[in-house]
């Protein structure tokens, strides 16, 4: 296999595409999106419970079916967001997304990113950034909803 | 099943023709991430060869003109490279000219035909005896169409008060006559179904579908876009009413596709674009139509396209479609054999011996198709993955998702052969149990 | 009379620099009937400098494959390209890339239009108020339309019970907001007009009719075809609703034109081609639609044509709009002049003085248009002779056809010297009393 | 001007055009068609009365308006048709026709076509056979209409 390969599907992806991390569902959520990636027909729902500050949650639970790309990025995003309680997640969804766009430039931030900066050999790929991004536009529009106010809004 | 239709006698193309053939198509040459590009996506589009390429530039240089318009020199010698290309078309196809209309592509030659439906049975008009659709009557397709002969059909129904019905398939995605015979009905007035499905090879009964469309009274229509570029084909013997094939997937350019429509019938709808070069008479009120096909050609056809498509379909004729397509069975057999062996791969579409063209669509258990399409992508070979504009059909097999692999003329048993040594490897990467 | 839109500052292109550009055409260099080609027929369709085909040919080789679907390579080199070429046209016309749809020509993009307003108000459905037609609303055209923007709003107007009004123009086929203040009322939902006429080459007050439209609620749709490609144009500025041009007359490809509609009205349209990479989800039943611009993007899409389009745009923007705008002005007072002072001859559009678009059509007395355009031709000179797909035009001005020179950036002062000797010797050489 | 060009507008066609026998009425025509050219939106009324033999006719004339080409060509014909009464029309038509799809090869039969070969000129101009055809073609489709009945027709 080749390298670019084993740069995108390190083994931390390919291990949370397989744990899937937060997939459950929550009672009762404050907020809920189901978002569709229309060129492969998949699709995740991400519920999220109000967090105390702006743009934080309390609880993040997903389910969905995709590639081990989407499911592997939901994972380590709900694992980062129920290390963040209380932090307002929109910088970090900002970050996330820059990386994403980047084409596998530059050095992505990990204090920032933390286990998400694994997706920065996705990022060359654009066929796949969609994939990466699934979970994370999901997120985002959950904070839109939030009663704690929307923020401008992005697209993936 | 539908018969073999191959030949005994035809010889496929060689390794060494098909060497001779590549080298016409430069683009086959490409490396992908370190490899030897495997391009194993015909279906989705074809690759084009030189003499195309050359063909439309030349004709660009030397007689590029509005066609239909002016008397000057050039546009005349536009003119005519222009219906010559229709021509070469017609007789490719076993149609007349005038059973010839250039559209935007196969889609856009079907929606043509739909919406020619929707025109006619629109409130308050009096359809055409033959394209009249009442409440109750019954449109027919089956569940392994493309989107692209399937949502129209649902518009039409929409727009009209028809029903839209269709021919289950089994779990292998394969139907026959009997399951469509079990779906026809006095009420049929239409049925639309894909000569060859881009989903799982599997030729329809087509012979049997029209007589049966005949004693009913049925208009039928072939998406022809996965059998026009593989096998000869002849619509007039075959009795459709309607086709519609993309020159695109035939080593033609795309923006150009073909409606093929049975004289007199053709000329019986009414236009579905209107504007310039496809009227006679026009007052600030009202407008009368040329006879088909110029009635559906509005405003400046693709016309270098045309050119070149004619050029794909002579380059197809000099190989012959029925060599292609006695190679393409060889290297088909080589694939289904591969993947059926295989252990985690289910293989769509119909089973080992039954006849099939060129494509092999399948699954991997606990792989998604995108990480199997990149894994084989890695390797510099191409395949397409995804529901291929065939959703209800993935649905039917509790599939999201398949990979497919697809021939042409200019594919290779090393090509296969890598294909399947990677998808081999696809599991255990993955670490699928 | 539409003010100047030509800034004294702009230098137009000097003879040097159009016999540099000419060198990019190898179309240009032929020779007809013994002499030097005169193209001047743009009008209808424009040559192509070799960087367009340059640019095809390339990708074609390199990186051709289906977009929007698939993830290997190919497939995304593909489609970022395709994805690319929109974001060009989008920039060129001062549009988001989202406002960019890509239709086979500027007659397709105005039937998806019209069509939207027909499907919008079928029996039974219930239209986004934006959309609504009834009975006794009304749609507004001129009289000089070309039929693209014509027929598709009698069809409309046939569908819906809306009414179909008209400014009419005068003698010399010209129109002012005068006359179009005096047809609209507020019942006018629809005002179509062409941008720069193709037979008159007038530019309509489009500023004033965007106002007066904004203040009856009414949507406006711009045929852009004779603008796009010869001025700067900035439709987001502007502010029409809706813009329709087609790439052949612009350097680019046949098999490809441009609808631009206001987001978030183009997204409130329904869709006119249905089929694969328009929806999202497809069952048996029924299917959802993607948003704008996809939703209209129905099958394959003319992709290698995209990346031309996108390549004819380029050398626009580096030779500059603005200094074509300048150097075709210069031309065209020179035809028009010589044409003015010419016994027999009668000049359709502006008079002398007044603003015109590199377009001069003319009747000569006793004299068929076709008769004159052969005798043109066998000089070498390319004109269009008929009624250029605008009928109700010529019926307006009392004539059947009339002759047609067209200019573009590569037009040369000795091209409309050639043809104006050739105008002034018509008569004499068919005995015209 | 070029020799082409002269072959086309030969002199005959010139003044045919302006002279344009048999443009007038009848007022008790057998059969009449009108022919539109939908190139050029020229057109063509064309009125016989019919002869005693099949495919003659008695009385031809004409009126339409168009190039000098087409104009020439319903002069030329009415010419022709009223110099051979009682003869059947239609082999004179289909020599028309066979010269004119000869795009100026070969050498017509002047003996058969009269002064008609004078269209030969035109015959190499593709776009311009239509105009020399519209007679003729208006001219077939009446004696098809003819109580004498209708042979095979075939298109210009
Ligand atoms: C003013 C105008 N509108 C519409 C059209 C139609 O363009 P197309 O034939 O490329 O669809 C043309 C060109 O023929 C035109 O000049
Ligand atoms: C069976 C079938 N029908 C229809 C289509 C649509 O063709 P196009 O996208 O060229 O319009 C395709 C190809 O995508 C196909 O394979
Ligand atoms: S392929 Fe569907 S989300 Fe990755
Ligand atoms: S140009 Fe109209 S008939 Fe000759």
């Amino acid at each position: 296999m080749s390298d670019d390969l084993s740069a995108m599907y390190q083994e931390l992806i390919l291990d949370h595409s397989r744990r899937r991390v937060g997939q459950r569902t929550l009672e009762a959520a404050d907020a809920s999106h189901h978002e569709l990636n229309p060129t492969c027909g998949d699709e995740i729902t991400l519920q999220v419970t109000a967090g105390a500050a702006t743009g934080a949650v309390g609880e993040l639970a997903w389910h969905g079916n995709g590639c081990s790309i989407s499911m592997a990025s939901a994972s380590i995003l709900a694992e980062l967001a129920a290390d963040r309680p209380g932090t307002d997640l929109r910088p970090l969804i900002d970050e996330f997304r820059t990386m994403m766009h980047s084409r596998g430039r530059g050095e992505p931030d990990d204090s920032a990113l933390g286990d998400a900066v694994v997706f920065h050999g996705t990022s060359k790929y654009v066929m796949r950034v969609k994939c990466a991004m699934l979970a994370w536009v999901a997120l985002e529009k959950c904070l839109d909803a939030l009663p704690a106010g929307p923020a401008a809004t992005a697209d993936a | 099943m539908a018969p073999m239709t191959l030949s005994d006698t035809t010889v496929a193309l060689t390794d060494a023709e098909v060497a001779a053939i590549r080298s016409d198509f430069p683009a086959l040459d490409a490396r992908v991430n370190g490899h030897p590009l495997a391009y194993l996506d015909s279906g989705a589009t074809a690759q084009r060869p030189l003499a195309v390429l050359d063909r439309e530039r030349a004709f660009l240089l030397e007689s590029n003109a509005a066609v239909h318009r002016g008397a000057h020199t050039l546009a005349g010698d536009a003119t005519e490279a222009f219906e010559d290309a229709r021509h070469t078309v017609a007789q490719f196809i076993g149609a007349g000219d005038d059973e010839v209309v250039w559209t935007a592509n196969a889609t856009d030659a079907l929606n043509l035909v739909a919406h020619a439906f929707t025109a006619a049975n629109r409130p308050g008009a009096v359809p055409d005896e033959r394209l009249a659709l009442r409440p109750g009557d019954e449109i027919v397709v089956t569940e392994a169409e493309h989107h692209a002969n399937l949502i129209p059909w649902q518009q039409v129904a929409a727009a009209t008060g028809a029903t839209l019905r269709f021919v289950p398939v089994d779990d292998d995605g394969v139907w026959t006559m009997v399951d469509a015979a079990a779906v026809l009905t006095p009420r049929t007035r239409i049925i639309a179904v894909a000569h060859v499905s881009n989903v799982t090879g599997y030729t329809a009964p087509v012979a049997q579908l029209v007589a049966a469309a005949k004693e009913l009274g049925a208009i039928t229509v072939l998406d022809a876009c996965q059998s026009a570029p593989h096998r000869p084909l002849d619509l007039g013997a075959l009795g459709v009413d309607f086709a519609a094939f993309s020159s695109h997937k035939m080593l033609g350019p795309t923006g150009i596709g073909v409606l093929y429509g049975r004289q007199p019938l053709l000329d019986a709808l009414p236009p579905f674009r209107t504007g310039g070069s496809m009227i006679s008479t026009v007052t600030m009120e009202s407008a009368e139509f040329l006879p088909a096909p110029q009635r559906f050609e509005a405003g400046t056809q693709p016309v270098s396209q045309a050119v070149a498509l004619a050029e794909a379909v002579r380059y197809l004729d000099r190989v012959g479609l029925d060599r292609i397509e006695a190679r393409e069975h060889e290297l088909t057999t080589r694939m289904v054999d591969g993947l059926t062996g295989m252990p985690g791969i289910r293989l769509v579409g119909p089973r080992v011996g039954e006849q099939r063209t060129g494509i092999a669509a399948f699954d991997v258990a606990g792989v998604h198709a995108h990480d199997v399409g990149q894994l084989l992508d890695a390797r510099g070979i191409a395949v397409r993955v995804g529901h291929h504009c065939a959703q209800p059909l993935h649905r039917r097999l509790g599939l999201t998702a398949t990979t497919r692999a697809s021939l042409y003329l200019y594919s290779t048993t090393d090509e296969v052969d890598r294909m399947l040594d990677a998808v081999s490897g696809v599991r255990a990467y993955f670490g699928a149990r």
